[in-house]
């Protein structure tokens, strides 16, 4: 059983990523659930998600100790890296660090300038894609195709197809960078 | 001479969405409280919607109130402190759908209390659901296909209806967009103080107000679709004047 | 001895002389009279009544004189005590005392204007959103009406918690003589809000939830430690207890000694707060009465719902297996001879335990 | 006595831009700077701001004061 | 295995599936999205979404719909479920059937956007006036709240009651793979009205309340006899019981596995019907296993809700003797650590019984 | 030739009190349900309050509502049954203290309902407690010393206010006094049934009534004081023609 | 036919005395029998009654049918 | 420890009637209470109430098997005669009596005609009075001139001392009547 954590501002598609990690765990055959938290207003402030997946069913659905952590901004970082287990991976988005990124010995840090990435194949809003990649590279419980595949699927059921390229691209180039 | 300008320390950061006319509203009622002296004679109540954000938001007494009952809230309020000064903070949905009856009934009262109600034609905390304000064949989360006013009624006209209706003291409709009409805005705020503090009784101020997250549009073009499409319909000035 | 004098009248005198400064309500029969009174009674004082335009507004209104730090009184019944529910609860969570008179009418929706203890489990959990609890205290004569009112905004404001004080269409309606006791001195509570924003704020967002969740509930242990109230009598050596509050608590009251009186091992056991539960009561039979044989609540509703406290901290303190009946009479008055009658079917065994 | 200007406090900006829509002497543009809150600011163009106070009156989040340096900080 | 979907998108198209043909409600989060969501299916298969002005009036919509004869289905959370509560009680007494979303929010007042389990005491105990019951079903899966749904609707109609289905801001915000049911037909229950007085009514004045009472409660014994439902795990040869609904009950179902595979003798009773809750679990127990040592409950609010039922119905069942241990967790999701260290702390005797 | 008369056999000996205006209301809700044909295809949302009397007062479907919710619960019918005529029946506290929000957010949504309200300046039911259409200086249970509008607000007028402020079908005030304003007031409700059956939308008749046990006054005074004091206040007609 | 004249159910009359107060003809007067509700009610002067209907109209208690015999029985 | 009833239409006075007697015995220096009921809404209807009273406490207000019930009509007679004690008496106005009174053996029957001596006394709203007197006569309790002096104390407490002429000559009546 996989728990990733996605933490950012509003605005910055970690909940999205967040779906997308599930439906590509449910792509290849497993059992993925994600869960939501806000903070007390639907606006204003930050959100996480959490995501389970494996093989049988998931029974506890919330955060406990991440393999994996997605942090895309500072105060993201701050709030979570801590919760990480030991062994896990701390991967964050290098262009909204303002601070020294640290943590405990036993994690792993994996910084990707998904800004940077995103800016430059010209979607500056496919920061959280780029991380997707990263995310499945990381994991190494998917095949790049797989991983590839079952996001494809995902915004092709929501009848988004026609960015299915540029997403191939940002999550191309996410798998490259770590 | 160049016009100095502090931020009143009863304003603080407020966690309104970027570009959001709630934070000029705030701004605008501290800066009265402050020029009419009323910094540490204030108790708000306040509605349940991005409201809320003035718990943070100014440094007074304030109530959180249930969703839509700040008019009988303030109304304890008054009847328990007659020499404080009494304003509610509302959006429209919480003062004219779910809180309409007590809305109506402090003005029907005129108690002597100012009501100021931002007006962003949906209900924004809960994520822009349709509100009675919503425009005809505006898109919201919960009017899909535009709102079909045959099914729902029109948008609402709360202050034409109690001015009309009641015998408030002062009842106007501003807007926060171009800064005109934010210095109109004060002024009619200025007013509703006055009405007040002289005991002419209730006062509302609508205020119309720009939503650009759930309206969908940075907040330029959102200033824009108010002045353009919003305002033609919920027209600004006053409907009771003061001693009229 | 004072006056004849009915119960809601002589429960609205109380509350003015406890110092009330505002009453805001809505009329609803078995309740009016107490707004009725107090329109005339509080403008005589220079005080502040106020007839709102819903039960809904009327709790609200309240909220915002509470808010102020000053005494304040609403009264209802059946459906209007239910619109007030989103009230109390926003009240409990901010620490708002005030006390809330229920003069209990029979049923479900609109109900009937038959007096009843059909609102028991409501008024004890809670009929609003969330976790909080109110203190219910239940009288079973005027007199003690007048006095538990009295006391009951000293309660709400040392809490700065909600207490409902219930009686019913019997109790509201019926006269008896009554004495009444003097008038306070009125004082705002000095966390009252008066405008200088002494009291912060703290931040909307980032709230600690557990923290709150905690500190209400450790406000919540030290009311149910420190305010339990109830009467006994003959519980040392009962074999059987009738539990019963309000006015099946005056009823049994009598019944016992009479049942007594002609050699009966009966007792009674009369809460007079319904929360928090009288809980050290059975603490006491425990150590006392070895004999006890079954508990048995008397009350005016349909299945009984108090017998699920009695069993519930009989089951706590250690009388578990004491087998606990319950005499449901719809509504009204129970009669004396019926609930003898009765008794007589449990001891026969033809009338099982609920628990 | 100075010239009052505009003086930015960066933390409260949100990168609305409706003080640089209305700025009448395009005084105002924004930074690539991030806040803590996530936000580009705006900043101040000292040299080409009257001090009219139109920022002040438009900004949603009490960014700008309007002062003659005593009060304020100019960003940029 | 159906796609992810979001537990409040699936709950509104399973009743979309049951066949209601009108939906009335007011935005809450995190219940919101149902309606969202309704507001565009229900008019796309002809059928009627209404926004009403509160809640208030979406639950006296819901009355007027019902009274036709017609499925009907509300939503809200929090203190919208409040100002339901008037509206709530008149239709258990005029018998009219819907169905009752509730996503609940933690806490009082206003609360937060957080998912637990504040509400149970209210749910199961009616927060309007007197003295009626609705049947609660827990789900603790999305697929669980859809099939839930779906069937809340026939039992609703069975006994021409109130059936709530209560979920969380967890289960309403979560997704994962669930499948749908396929579309009931709709049909108009042959009592609701139609217009042509055929169903003639009783007096006003000259009502009989203690055989309106009593025919009440005889719905609620039958409603109490055959709509028991929970599951259990390991329950035959646990020391310890943990006794868990809804979020805290999947939660739990997993961690009794983990627990079980690593040797202890823990076991699972999750109710599904939390109202009414289901003794018969308990009866099962004192049968079959003589080794219990006590009963735990788990759950997301201040100081444990179900605990109460938890203790009664286990001293109803015979096993007053066990103690009954509440491990609150004031909102969220209970984290399986947490969770494992205090039954440790509950074995050390560190935490004591609540009941 | 004389006019033949026979109360209508949807109409039953109704527990009002002597001289009270409800039973001619009644009665005349009864003769257009038969002439307009409807016997057989109706259902009433009704308030609580003397209202109640309806359930032994008239033999059609019908449904107690919560007091002051008939406009929700009417507006459920209306969904469910969009052919089955539907009207409410309430007394002015139900329908304009407590219901104030559930009224004019039907006739805001122009619901195709008819809304019957008895307007007795006070609650009846109860015992004669002030009501928002008390008359100024009226004594009641909850007005002791005469209603000061200067606290309580002056007497509201609904009708105005829905005619007024949203787009129903039809809105008028009648009177239950002089057998010529009762036939008047028949006519304002056979309209009212008209524009329902036409699919026009919202109607709402208010009926002005005594109420001789609270006022204290004999039923025939109660008229007297009906015409003289009352209706001068609240005016008598239309103020929303059908197709206007 | 026989010309039409107004009928009176005693057992609804409640002695509101509205009808002898509004009737053009003064055809109707109060009896001293008390009917079963513990009202007195009224009676027809049939030979002064002219069958307006005007009782019948403002009757709050359906006391009244207007006929020409057939459906009603003249109580007095 | 005493039971009355007094039971009639609304506007017949048998609340007062009711309360005057508790009054009475208040003023005699025992206990007492008194309790209506009313139907199933405040206006319509008829009206009864309870009076208790006695030397110790009052435990149970309410009806149970009254010593004496006042029906001051038809229906009051009808609904209530059945529950009076055996030995107790049923007091009634034989004015308003439209069918044959009659009661099971062992309860006393005392027609007074209260209306007609009321109207004699030119005191039509005085009917309930009338029946006071009789009351205090049957029931054995209080001396005349203690009820009377009761009553009275009553209606100077609220301020109606001007009624109190016809109030004793109407109770004096009622006395005699029986
Ligand atoms: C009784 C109740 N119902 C619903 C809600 C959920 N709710 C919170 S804010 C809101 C609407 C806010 O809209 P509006 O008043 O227009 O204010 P805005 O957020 O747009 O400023 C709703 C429906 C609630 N908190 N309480
Ligand atoms: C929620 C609720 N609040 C209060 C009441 C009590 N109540 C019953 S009728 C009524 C007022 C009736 O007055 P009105 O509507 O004017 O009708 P009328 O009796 O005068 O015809 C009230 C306050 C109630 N039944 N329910
Ligand atoms: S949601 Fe809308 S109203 Fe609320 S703060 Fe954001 S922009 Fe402003
Ligand atoms: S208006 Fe205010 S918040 Fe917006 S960009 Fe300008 S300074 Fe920043
Ligand atoms: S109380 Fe008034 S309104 Fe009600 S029936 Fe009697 S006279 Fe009519
Ligand atoms: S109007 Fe009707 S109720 Fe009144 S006295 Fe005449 S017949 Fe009787």
């Amino acid at each position: 059983m996989r728990e990733v954590l996605f933490a950012g501002f509003g605005g910055q598609g970690v909940l999205t990523a967040g779906l997308i990690l599930s439906q590509i765990a449910l792509y290849s055959g497993k059992n993925a659930t994600w869960m939501p938290s806000y903070g007390a207003a639907m606006r204003g402030g930050t959100a996480n998600c959490t995501v389970h997946y494996g093989d049988g069913p998931v029974y506890n659905p919330g955060q406990q100790k991440p393999d994996l952590l997605l942090a895309m901004n500072t105060p993201s970082f701050k709030k979570f890296s801590g919760i990480v287990r030991t062994g896990g991976i701390v991967l964050y988005n290098a262009d909204m660090m303002t601070e020294d990124a640290a943590v405990r010995e036993g994690v792993r840090l994996v910084p990707v300038n998904c800004n940077q990435i995103a800016d430059k194949l010209n979607n500056p809003r496919g920061a959280n894609i780029v991380m997707m990649g990263a995310i499945v590279k990381l994991l190494g419980d998917f095949e790049y195709e797989t991983g590839l595949a079952g996001m494809n699927d995902m915004f092709r059921k929501k009848g988004k197809e026609k960015f299915e390229a540029k997403n191939t691209e940002a999550f191309q180039a996410g798998y490259a960078a770590v | 001479m160049a016009i100095e300008r502090h931020v009143p320390s009863l304003c603080n950061y407020a966690m309104f969405c970027a570009g959001c006319g709630h934070g000029v509203l705030l701004r605008l009622i501290c800066e009265c409280l402050e020029e009419f002296g009323q910094e540490k004679n204030t108790i708000a109540a306040i509605g349940v919607g991005c409201s809320c954000h003035l718990k943070s938001g100014i440094n007074c007494d304030l109530v959180q109130c249930p969703h839509g009952r700040a008019g009988a809230v303030a109304t304890g309020i008054r009847r328990a402190e007659p020499e404080k000064f009494v304003f509610t903070y509302q959006g429209d949905g919480d003062a004219y759908n779910i809180g309409i009856a007590e809305t109506l009934n402090a003005a029907y009262r005129n108690e002597n209390i100012c009501v100021f109600v931002v007006n962003n034609n949906n209900f924004g905390m809960t994520g822009g659901q349709m509100s009675w304000t919503t425009m005809e064949g505006q898109v919201t989360a919960t009017s899909p296909h535009g709102r079909d006013i045959a099914l729902t009624g029109a948008p609402i006209k709360v202050p034409e209806m109690i001015a009309h209706s009641f015998h408030p003291a002062y009842v106007a409709r501003g807007a926060v967009s171009t800064p005109k009409e934010i210095n109109r805005l004060k002024g009619y705020i200025k007013n509703a103080f006055q009405a007040q503090l002289n005991h002419e009784g209730y006062s509302m101020v609508e205020v119309l107000s720009t939503c650009p997250t759930n309206w969908n549009m940075d907040p330029l073009k959102a200033h824009q679709h108010l002045m353009e499409n919003v305002v033609p319909y919920y027209q600004l000035g006053e409907f009771k004047k003061r001693g009229e | 001895m004072g006056d004849m004098i009915k119960g809601n009248i002589a429960v609205a005198e109380a509350a003015v002389r406890a110092g009330i400064e505002v009453y805001a309500g809505y009329p609803i029969t078995p309740s009016t009279e107490v707004m009725e009174y107090l329109s005339d009674r509080l403008p005589a004082l220079g005080r502040t009544f106020i007839q709102a335009e819903s039960e809904l507004a009327a709790i609200n209104m309240v909220l915002g004189v509470s808010a102020c730090g000053r005494r304040v009184l609403t009264a209802s019944s059946g459906p209007g005590i239910s619109l007030k529910q989103e009230g109390i609860s926003y009240m409990a969570q901010m620490n708002f005392p005030c006390v809330i008179l229920n003069v209990v009418r029979w049923g479900n929706g609109l109900g009937s204007l038959d007096g009843a203890q059909t609102d028991y489990l409501r008024e004890t959990r809670g009929g609003g959103n969330g976790d909080y609890r109110n203190i219910v205290l239940c009288p079973s004569t005027v007199q003690e009406t007048v006095d538990l009112m009295y006391e009951a905004f000293d309660i709400a404001e040392k809490y700065r918690c909600i207490v409902v004080v219930m009686t019913d269409s019997g109790l509201g309606q019926m006269m008896e003589p009554c004495e009444m006791p003097p008038f306070r001195e009125i004082k705002k509570c000095d966390w009252g809000l008066d405008g200088t924003y002494k009291v912060k704020r703290a931040d909307f967002l980032g709230r600690n939830i557990p923290g709150e969740s905690e500190e209400y509930i450790r406000k919540v242990r030290a009311m149910r430690d420190h305010e339990q109230r109830w009467e006994t009598y003959g519980a040392e050596d009962a074999e059987y207890i009738f539990v019963a509050f309000g006015m099946c608590g005056r009823v049994m009251n009598g019944l016992v000694r009479e049942m007594r009186a002609a050699g009966e091992k009966v007792g009674l056991l009369r809460p007079i707060t319904a929360w928090p539960f009288p809980e050290k009561a059975f603490e006491v039979l425990r150590e006392k009465n070895p004999q006890l044989k079954g508990l048995i609540t008397v009350e005016t509703n349909g299945e009984g719902q108090m017998v699920e406290d009695v069993a519930l901290y009989a089951k706590k303190c250690g009388l578990g297996h004491l087998p606990v009946y319950a005499l449901p009479y719809a509504c009204g008055v129970p009669k004396d001879d019926v609930v003898k009658a009765d008794f007589e079917k449990i001891r026969a065994g033809k009338i099982k335990e609920v628990f | 006595m100075a010239l009052s200007k505009a003086y930015v406090d960066p933390e409260r900006c949100k990168s609305c831009g409706l003080c640089i829509a209305y700025c009448p002497k395009k005084a105002l543009e924004m930074t690539d700077e991030i806040n803590s809150h996530g936000y580009k600011h705006v900043q101040v163009l000292e040299d080409v701001c009257i001090g009219c106070g139109t920022c002040y009156t438009v900004c949603p989040d009490g960014v700008f004061t309007i002062t003659d340096g005593e009060g304020g900080k100019i960003h940029g």
